[in-house]
């Protein structure tokens, strides 16, 4: 099973996703404190923080990839503890992780499909749909901008931005209500990143719900509906895209101390 | 002394035997295959694996070989039943060796040569008696040779006192030493080891002085080291099947068939042992032990 | 069948141009030589011309009927520890448990006069619940599968031997071929198939059936691609749903059905089971597994590489043979070949993985 | 002096969640509850504890004498390849190459009459050569040092044997102790001291040197920095400038040391050398440095960790002598003990890992 509900408008007020004050600690470090969330249907959640700030860990959460240590985490307003990154799909959540989560020695087509196979035939005979696959995954690769040469070359064989692409690419088509995507365009070339903007805006639009991991307040801004700061693994605040210019988040991203250093460095160096 | 056929028939024979390579008991029996191939200008393979299922399979080689004679030691004379029937029935004649007297004729084997374990176990306990042992530890030093351990349950049979086993690997005789050492630490009134091969033998006494026990040392099968160790006294015995003949016969017996119609035994057993090398015979066997043939 | 993944792709009405990429961009005969198996195959030729042109024996009805029998033993049980390597684990228990499924057989049907396949079926069941043990013990520990399974392979070693000699005084088990339905299990098991003049022992075709089921589970099925990744990178494989623990349990259990049937096949063969059978094989079928392309590291490997793996390694042991070298020499060309067979498959890999 | 870096290794732990806490700020009893031996410290006590209270012989001074001497020769080999296996690589000849040293040194005493010392340094040398050999062949080709050595095993099994018995006509070294210089050689190799009333081989006294100069090596050297990056992540460490190929190349030396070392404590022992030995003990040195706490993986481990290892392996053995308990089960005993003491020594770090 995966993603597979069609999407779902959202109905108004419920998010699809929810924490409440959910933190999380690696023996004794706490990586995350009392951090609320909502994903709603339609909207862009942009999560923003410092290195280390708990974005990843946040994510794995809402991901299903790790228990919330306390809190409450619900789907559909249901509390819900998500105990493996399948049953996060079988919400339709998918995501794409910082590190990726592809396996380096298997062709881009199957770490495309990874757990979520598509097989032809009945009994013992059920066997991978191995052709559709490959379709599949070269289309949704095409349209991403990736061209390449041949679906069974290993990923770990791509380059950084190939590889990206595929795990980004995959996690728009598995998403069938929400997309977590964290840090999706660092390694992104500008023509790739500005393909990755547009998809969020895109699956916003069909009515899902996206949360969006990102340093770069540039390209948080112009798809942001909400933005979540977060420093140290705490709450710095949550601010509607209204309430906020892509100035003042960026102030706020680095620290507001150190703001008139970054000016001046930025001055220096126009880009 | 060269026979009319003897150069020019091309005789080849297989000894195919449950020993592993570098033990030192199947060492002497194949140099005394080798001598015999040597002396009647007859060529000897030589293989071994202690696996019945491999064994099998290497008569099965010598067979797809044509060989003119295979020599078998059956250790576990089920699991070499079909192998060595498809030999004989391919025309190939055999004689077994060492271990599977009481099978060899009823698989069509030409003879056998060899000793009986149990009965060669029984001696030995008669001469443990006769020594006063009263708890004697039997050296067992590999886990799967049924052969062993029929040694050590024949000694039970004659022996008056108690007797008990311990396992060892011959792979490490460091450790086999040290183990024998523990044994004789934890029950002080174990008065005689007895072990079931040469190399063994010398690690007991050493496992007997380290352990400050008065014990007294007997052992299966001879090497230049058993012998001076029975002149030092420190050694009671080595029961001797010598091995050496069990090699050399039976490629003579394949010989003399082939070149001459000779059925060897009459049906009946070869038995190339058990003799005894005590402290009156030992300078003598000395000599052929340090040539790799006692 | 709810999944309609598909159709959320038919809803995105994508902005760019769709690309029309033909899947099968490389020439299927580059396919071919880029499988992990090509090296290994390149290895076996040359073991198989330098025995066939340098002894008499090895090309004859009967010389093949021996090399293939003794690649066959080794090649399933070769072919299921690829899988299990490729999924990233080891199991060292893998030699004594084909000693032990024989055992229990031996034991259950000669002194409990139990019916020798009730007896097969209990036995493949105990294999079953050992592989399973094996496997809950490595994914609940953490501990590395290679201490693990040396531990229960200590444990069975134990067990084989001192039960088996409680129960029938012996070492070994006897009498076996007396056992009732004894001939019929020997059909299957333990028979000969004339094939072109060759007697071709069962146990080859069980070998080439596991071989061609392990290649179909690998490449065209779910599980195959579960294999791959929980090899590969078990968190990734987890993240992405795959159910990398039941994935290696389930291995853990394919490694030891195959142990029972090696089991089988021997007992049927020779009618009988020492105590100590199976005991050192572990790693023949490793080096098997690795002489036929898998990666110790796990995620990489195929069943068709380990199946020559295991040719290679049974066509030197009897060729060796044949060759009448002497045997005290016996493992140094053992060795040198392997290395041998290795650095070909290496060469040929390396060579061809670039120009592809 | 520019050598912070020590400190990093010392508490670098891959188990569980632990963050990277600065070296200096922890409490020098935590870090010495974080040391990578301190689960296999716990599992030692633990076995001493067991039999010496149920056997009576294993606390007398001739008990302990037998133990430790025991624990002695794994212990030497043990730590040598928790070096080697820290550094990422493994070595199968190790096992086979105890035996060469001490055959070759045989050899050339008994048959040619080459003085003692003269031949053990020939021994010695030829050792190390094997051991660069072996390390030249790993590095240049890039095959996983597991199949490497297992070639090198093999071959080494065959000359051993193959040459042992060309030269001397038998399978095993006779008449060695009639040998001059036997007697000054056994001082130094096969004699004993007598401590608070245990006479004490030797050869314990080797493995705590051997010991102690591994673990100073390991923490509180360069190479012993380079022997860590290079098992932990050879391409990182290669790309700071370590010399990951001699770093390994010289490991495979030390193994070789080692072995020779131990051939030589075996040889003024027994006075005599099988051409069988030390085959199978390969496997007892890895599962000595992996119950000690070195991963399979390499980049982590440590030499008192692998000492610990060979002293629950040879009380274990031992032990089960004592205790008399039926010697078929010896192995089944043996098995349980290990993955218990495995177990002991990751819940014990784990425990302490994560309270830190
Ligand atoms: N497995 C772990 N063990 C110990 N600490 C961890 C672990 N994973 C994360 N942490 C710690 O938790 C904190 C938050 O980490 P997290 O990865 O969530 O940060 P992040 O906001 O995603 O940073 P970045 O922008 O660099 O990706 C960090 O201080 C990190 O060191
Ligand atoms: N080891 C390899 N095997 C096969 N193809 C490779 C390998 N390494 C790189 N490539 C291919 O070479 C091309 C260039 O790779 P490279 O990593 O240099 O790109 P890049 O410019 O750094 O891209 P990015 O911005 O995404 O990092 C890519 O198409 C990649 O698939
Ligand atoms: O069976 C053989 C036995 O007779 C000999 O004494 O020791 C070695 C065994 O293999
Ligand atoms: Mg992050
Ligand atoms: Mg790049």
């Amino acid at each position: 099973m995966s993603g597979a509900t069609p999407p779902r408008p959202g109905s108004a007020g419920t998010p699809l996703i929810e924490a409440r004050g959910v933190g999380r600690s690696y023996g004794s470090i706490v990586a995350l404190h009392d951090v609320s969330a909502r994903v709603l249907a339609g909207e862009v959640l942009c999560v923003l923080g410092d290195n280390g700030a708990g974005k990843s860990t946040l994510i794995s959460i809402l991901s299903g990839a790790q228990p919330h240590g306390s809190g409450e985490f619900l789907v559909d307003g249901q509390p819900t503890r998500l105990s493996s990154p399948r049953e996060a799909r079988d919400h339709g959540i998918a995501t794409v992780y910082q590190d990726l989560a592809v396996v380096p020695l298997m062709s881009v087509w199957r770490n495309f499909f990874l757990g979520s196979e598509l097989t032809v035939g009945h009994g013992p005979l059920r066997r991978l749909d191995v052709a559709r696959m490959r379709s599949v995954a070269s289309a949704e690769l095409a349209r991403m901008g990736i061209q390449l040469r041949d679906l069974e070359q290993p990923i770990g064989t791509l380059s950084g931005g190939e590889r990206q692409s595929v795990a980004i690419a995959r996690a728009v088509y598995f998403g069938a209500r929400v997309v977590i995507l964290d840090e999706p365009t660092a390694a992104l070339g500008v023509k790739q990143a500005g393909i990755v903007l547009r998809d969020i805006a895109r699956a916003r639009d069909r009515g899902l719900g996206v949360v969006f991991v990102t340093h770069n307040p540039h390209h948080a801004y112009p798809v942001g509906d909400t933005f979540l700061l977060l420093g140290r693994g705490e709450m710095l605040g949550t601010y509607a895209r209204g309430e906020i210019t892509v100035e003042e988040l960026t102030r706020l991203m680095a620290g507001g101390s150190e703001l008139d250093d970054l000016t001046r460095e930025l001055g220096r160096h126009p880009s | 002394v060269t026979t009319e056929t003897g150069p020019s028939d091309n005789l080849t024979i297989a000894v195919v035997t449950h020993g592993t390579p570098g033990d030192s008991f199947w060492d002497v029996v194949k140099s005394g295959a080798e001598q015999a191939g040597e002396d009647l200008n007859v060529s000897i393979t030589y293989q071994g694996d202690g696996d019945p299922v491999k064994q099998s399979s290497l008569i099965d080689s010598a067979v797809a070989d044509k060989v003119d004679g295979i020599v078998v030691s059956m250790a576990n004379p089920d699991g070499l039943k079909d192998s060595v029937e498809a030999a004989v029935a391919a025309g190939i004649p055999v004689v077994t060796i060492n271990s599977g007297l009481e099978r060899s004729a009823e698989f069509g084997a030409l003879t056998h040569v060899g000793q009986s374990e149990f009965i060669a176990g029984q001696r030995t306990g008669e001469k443990l008696n006769d020594a006063g042992a009263t708890r004697v530890a039997c050296v067992i030093h590999e886990a799967g040779n049924s052969g062993l351990e029929e040694r050590c349950s024949g000694v039970a049979d004659t022996f008056n006192g108690t007797i008990s086993n311990v396992q060892v690997d011959i792979a490490n005789i460091a450790d086999a030493q040290n183990l024998i050492t523990s044994q004789l630490l934890s029950d002080p009134s174990i008065d005689a080891v007895l072990t079931l091969n040469s190399g063994l033998a010398t690690a007991a006494t050493q496992a007997v002085a380290d352990a400050g026990s008065d014990a007294r040392v007997a052992t299966f099968d001879v090497s230049s080291d058993v012998t001076d160790l029975i002149l030092d006294k420190k050694v009671l015995f080595a029961v001797d099947q010598q091995p050496y003949s069990q090699g050399y016969l039976p490629v003579t017996f394949l010989t003399l068939l082939n070149r001459n119609g000779d059925q060897v035994g009459g049906g009946q057993p070869v038995y190339s042992g058990p003799g005894f090398v005590t402290l009156d015979n030992a300078a003598e066997v000395a000599e052929f032990a340090q040539n790799g043939t006692r | 069948m709810t999944r309609a993944a598909p159709a959320v792709s038919e809803t995105a009405a994508p902005l760019g141009p769709v690309a029309a990429v033909v899947p099968a961009a490389t020439h299927p005969f580059v396919a071919v030589l880029r499988r992990p198996e090509i090296g290994a195959l390149a290895a076996a030729l040359m073991i198989f011309v330098l025995f066939s042109s340098i002894t008499t024996a090895f090309l004859t009805p009967a010389g093949i009927g021996t090399w293939l029998y003794s690649s066959s033993l080794f090649g399933i049980m070769a072919v299921a520890v690829a899988l299990l390597m490729i999924g990233g684990e080891f199991d060292l228990s893998a030699g004594a448990m084909t000693g032990t499924t024989g055992l229990l057989v031996g034991v259950l049907t000669t002194q409990w006069q139990v019916n020798i396949w009730l007896a097969m079926a209990l036995s493949l069941a105990v294999a079953l619940g050992l592989g399973a043990i094996n496997g809950l013990l490595v994914v609940t520990t953490g501990l590395p599968s290679f201490i693990v399974t040396l531990g229960t392979f200590f444990i069975l070693q134990g067990i084989n031997l001192a039960v088996t000699k409680l129960i029938t005084g012996s070492v070994a088990i006897q009498g076996m071929s007396a056992v009732d339905g004894f001939d019929t299990g020997k059909i299957l098991f333990g028979s000969r198939v004339s094939l072109l003049g060759v007697e071709v022992k069962t146990s080859v075709f069980w070998w080439l059936a596991v071989t061609l089921i392990a290649t179909w589970v690998l490449l065209r099925t779910r599980p195959g691609n579960w294999i791959f990744a929980a090899g590969g990178a078990p968190s990734s494989a987890r993240q992405m749903g795959v159910p990398v623990a039941r994935t290696k349990i389930s291995l853990f259990m394919t490694t030891a059905g195959a142990a029972w049937l090696v089991g089988m096949l021997q007992l049927f063969d020779v009618s009988t089971v020492q105590a100590t059978s199976g005991i050192g094989q572990e790693f023949v079928y490793i080096i098997c597994a690795v002489v036929g392309g898998c990666l110790l590291t796990g995620g990489y490997g195929s069943a068709v590489g380990a199946a020559l793996g295991a040719l290679i390694y049974g066509m030197t042991l009897q060729g060796i043979v044949f060759a009448q070298w002497d045997n005290n020499w016996l493992k140094a060309f053992l060795g040198a070949m392997l290395l041998g067979a290795v650095l070909v498959n290496l060469y040929v890999r390396k060579r061809l993985g670039s120009r592809s």
